[in-house]
């Protein structure tokens, strides 16, 4: 295991500290292990709280700032995080009008996080919760697990934030959250597998033409695995999940993000939104906005997600509004 | 059973813990996200240190705070579930002894606090495939008038045996069920810990 | 190799189209093979060209913007571009105030920048260069190739970019970017090793335990082959040898960037980022501003860059200044 | 030499470069940033390309031509310093056909702009290595009177001697040079492809 770090038990405290030292924005409480933004909560402003296992970043720490989360919550390398940090993030960003929780869909984030709004329910917070479950990638039902929570976290998490700072209402908010999840999907390849500090080798091993395909962001191997395919076809591969489930028609207007898993270089992921442009080209529906970089890694995993949301004028114009975070900012 | 037995049933899960968490962190990379060791681990060290110096009422509280701590610290779905199960459990036993019979019917407490908040049934290749074998091993054995001994013995190796067969299944709850059909063939990690849990207190009240 | 490419010989042609559909802000001439702001040129204004080879995204073509850069020529993966395209970019964004070439120290990138700007020269057009040289892990000499131009490389265009956009003159401007590139001071450690698409195979092996420490960005070998390390250690490696070539003393104020290489996870950077904080306050300096993230790559190696500028009042508010790229944006 | 000669000079050269595209990558993937090979034909394939139906006055405009297209398509340091050598070269042949000692003025000519523009001596490891020896075998082939097809020959061998000799070599210009005494023991893929340009030139003065 190759890793830059002091020691696996560290990694966590370490980042912690650097995020704190990077960022004079937000503030770290490395006792409670949450990050909230430097200038405290927002007096009548809904608050996002958002977290999940570290190995994602800049989820959800990168988020945190003006137009987007209020706070993020870390929890250990792909383990998300204990009621207590959710609680006490909670607590540290309401504003009075509220804590909306934005959760991916694994057992452990909606176990954790619905205990901690029963926690801060209990004093007095009024909360409410978004789930994001857009990964097509998992076959969804009702005896399973479910979909996983993966790209469209971001698009949550912006357009949501979005409605935040304008003074939404709770109810709106969590509104407009989950309007962005239903119109988001995702899907995943991955060229190499990722390797977390505590185990110390890979989830799984890839030959040299070989990839997994339907991968999420937690090192676990994906649905099949194939032979590697030239960047178009793995782009088609993940396009014709999406769209097999969430059918853009001519005229449709998209935000899509094109997002690497932590170890691929920012030159491949241009060249596979070359092939992303195409494939909407071809069927005639605009991207209006797009993101291409690491926004939802999965340690240093090689590969790509590919995250397409449906979007409307209220999306879209959301999607605008200022954010000033560490890993996202326009407009301001 | 009593609180001191209670307390070296808990610390021979930390014990437990200790040794396994590269096996059940491996089981884990198999077919989830390589952290169930590491977070049963840092949990029931929690744990210990939590209940080094607390002066518990009766037996149920010795079990509360053990889950209340693994809500805090670990985390992930094991962090709950495991919470839940040890908080409902003790919830049942309010005394400074447990009667066998009393404890059997914590235990399904602890099980249908499992099942409420994670919805797996039998066969979902969950720590409920290992859960609920030793409970029923444990009951009935209890009921049959064994020794408490002879009845964690009996939950122990029906724990053994449910991990064992969550090899054959195909995962329906928790991360193992993104693979779909490549989960089969990899034993659960929860349904592992489990078996720890009831080799521990077959030890504990048998030593 | 396991690559997220449709064929060796269409990476930089792709990542191109890719770059070209994903900004709109940036205007692509495939055919020149040059990336320009979408406005044109700024009458008037000193414009900034730089260029490379490709494969250190965002490096250079991330930096096109207001308040950078006025064009990129990326040449093929790690090989810098032909004067050709030196010449079209010149051309193509000269306002009337002269264009600044930000060259980084490799003999190809030197010489064919050098004919370039005779070139361009000849046509008309005024031209100035900045040679960056800020790799410490080289030894320089006069004998030499000299110092590699690594991480200086982003201060340098934002801050003489910052100082054309203010309508300074070439000579202002060059200057500027010269005292920049004085001020600074780089040094890398590889934990993998990274594959160009052509070679099809990795520049050096590591075994699990090792690393190359003193690397550039283009997959050749370090100085020299250590055991792996705790990022503590090899943070003090590297501050080490830039503290001992420019030192830094009690009082001192830097911008300071850590650098991923490419297939590093960001949360890998901030763990080194809070030993370097440390570094600098065990020192006394302060670090006043920092980047952590992927600015200047080499594929998809694994490791880390630190680069140190010592920075003045004029640097700093230089540095402030709006700019707004794909890559670095602030202020807009 | 005429101009006949000289077209199929260069589509030797062309043709080596093909051939040796992965060999000179390689050795470039030791020391250097992996892409000479790959340069040189991309190069060398751009050169055949604008001497297709290209109509030139003399011998030189060949090179020229080949020096011009080579600085305009390779890129890198090996793109200005061939570009320069063959400029440089064929801006000293202008009629339709190069007397032997005009060739072998005609190429110091070359070397000497490589030299001027790298600044590299021979022992620095580069390119230089394999041209200067070739030169001095070439010219001194000349001067004794020999058939310009031999003294290509003596080019060739004394080109291939001087790129073996890099092995020994530490670096001192070019990308080799950062890495130190770790250039040491690697051929240097500059003085490789010298080497191929002049067999290529034996080849096409002796077919
Ligand atoms: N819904 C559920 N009900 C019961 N047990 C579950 C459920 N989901 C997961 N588990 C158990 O949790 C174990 C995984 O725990 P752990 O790895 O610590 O958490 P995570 O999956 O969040 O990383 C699984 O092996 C399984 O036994
Ligand atoms: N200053 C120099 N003078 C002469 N030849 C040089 C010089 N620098 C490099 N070379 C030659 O160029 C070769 C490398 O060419 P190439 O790989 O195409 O360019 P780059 O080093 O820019 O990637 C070296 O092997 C060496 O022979
Ligand atoms: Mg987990
Ligand atoms: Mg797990
Ligand atoms: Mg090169
Ligand atoms: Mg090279």
């Amino acid at each position: 295991m190759k890793k830059l770090i002091n020691a696996p038990e560290a990694v966590l405290s370490d980042a912690l500290a650097g995020i704190a030292a990077a960022h004079p924005s937000l503030r770290v409480d490395a006792e409670a292990r949450i990050i909230t933004r430097a200038g405290g909560p927002s007096a009548g402003k809904v608050a996002l709280v958002s977290g999940g296992g570290s190995g994602h970043e800049p989820l959800h720490g990168g988020f945190v700032g003006t137009g987007m989360l209020h706070a993020a919550c870390p929890g250990e390398v792909f383990t998300s995080p204990v009621p207590d940090q959710v609680v006490a993030a909670a607590r540290a960003v309401d504003g009075g009008a509220g804590v909306l929780l934005v959760v991916k869909n694994y057992t452990g984030d909606v176990l954790n996080f619905e205990m901690a709004a029963e926690l801060a329910g209990d004093e007095g917070i009024e909360v409410a919760t978004v789930l994001v479950d857009d990964d097509v990638a998992v076959q969804d039902s009702t005896w399973t697990a479910g979909r996983r929570g993966t790209g469209a976290t971001v698009f949550v998490e912006k357009i949501a934030g979005a409605l935040a700072e304008q003074g939404a209402s709770l109810a709106e908010v969590a509104e407009v959250g989950r309007r962005v999840n239903a119109a988001s999907r995702s899907f995943a390849v991955a060229l190499s597998p990722c390797t977390t500090p505590a185990a110390g080798k890979p989830g799984f091993e890839l030959a040299d033409d070989e990839m997994e395909v339907g991968v999420g962001i937690h090192g676990e191997p994906g649905r099949s695995r194939e032979k590697l395919e030239p960047a178009s076809a793995i782009v088609a591969t993940a396009l014709d999940a999406i769209f097999a489930d969430q059918p853009l028609a001519a005229g449709d207007e998209a935000i899509v993000m094109v997002n690497g898993l932590g170890g691929t270089p920012l030159i491949e992921l241009y060249i596979a939104y070359a092939e992303v442009a195409k494939y909407f080209a071809e069927r005639d529906v605009r991207i209006v906005r797009n993101l291409v970089g690491d926004y939802v890694t999965s340690l240093e995993m090689a590969g790509v997600m590919l995250t397409v949301c449906k979007a409307d004028e209220q999306l879209l114009s959301l999607w605008d509004a200022p954010v000033n975070t560490p890993a996202l900012r326009w407009g301001l | 059973v009593d609180i001191h037995q209670t307390r070296i049933w808990v610390r021979a899960i930390t014990a437990a813990m200790d040794q396994n968490k590269d096996r059940l962190t491996q089981l884990d990379s198999a077919i989830g996200d390589a952290d169930h060791g590491v977070n049963m681990q840092r949990g029931f060290t929690a744990v210990a240190a939590a209940l080094d110096g607390y002066e518990p009422a009766g037996v149920g509280d010795v079990l509360v705070k053990t889950g209340t701590t693994l809500i805090s610290s670990v985390g992930g779905a094991a962090g709950p579930l495991y919470g839940t199960f040890f908080r409902a459990v003790g919830k049942q036993l309010t005394g400074p002894v447990a009667e066998p019979a009393q404890l059997a019917a914590a235990f399904e407490a602890g099980l249908a606090g499992v099942q409420k908040l994670g919805a797996a049934v039998p066969g979902d290749k969950t720590m409920v495939d290992a859960l609920a074998p030793a409970l029923a091993a444990f009951g009935a054995a209890i009921e049959d008038g064994q020794d408490v001994g002879v009845a964690a013995e009996r939950a122990a190796t029906a724990a053994e045996a449910g991990a064992q067969e969550t090899i054959a299944l195909q995962a329906r709850k928790g991360r193992a069920s993104y693979l779909g059909p490549r989960s089969i063939g990899h034993q659960d990690p929860g349904a592992t810990s489990t078996a720890l849990v009831f080799r521990a207190l077959a030890e504990a009240l048998t030593s």
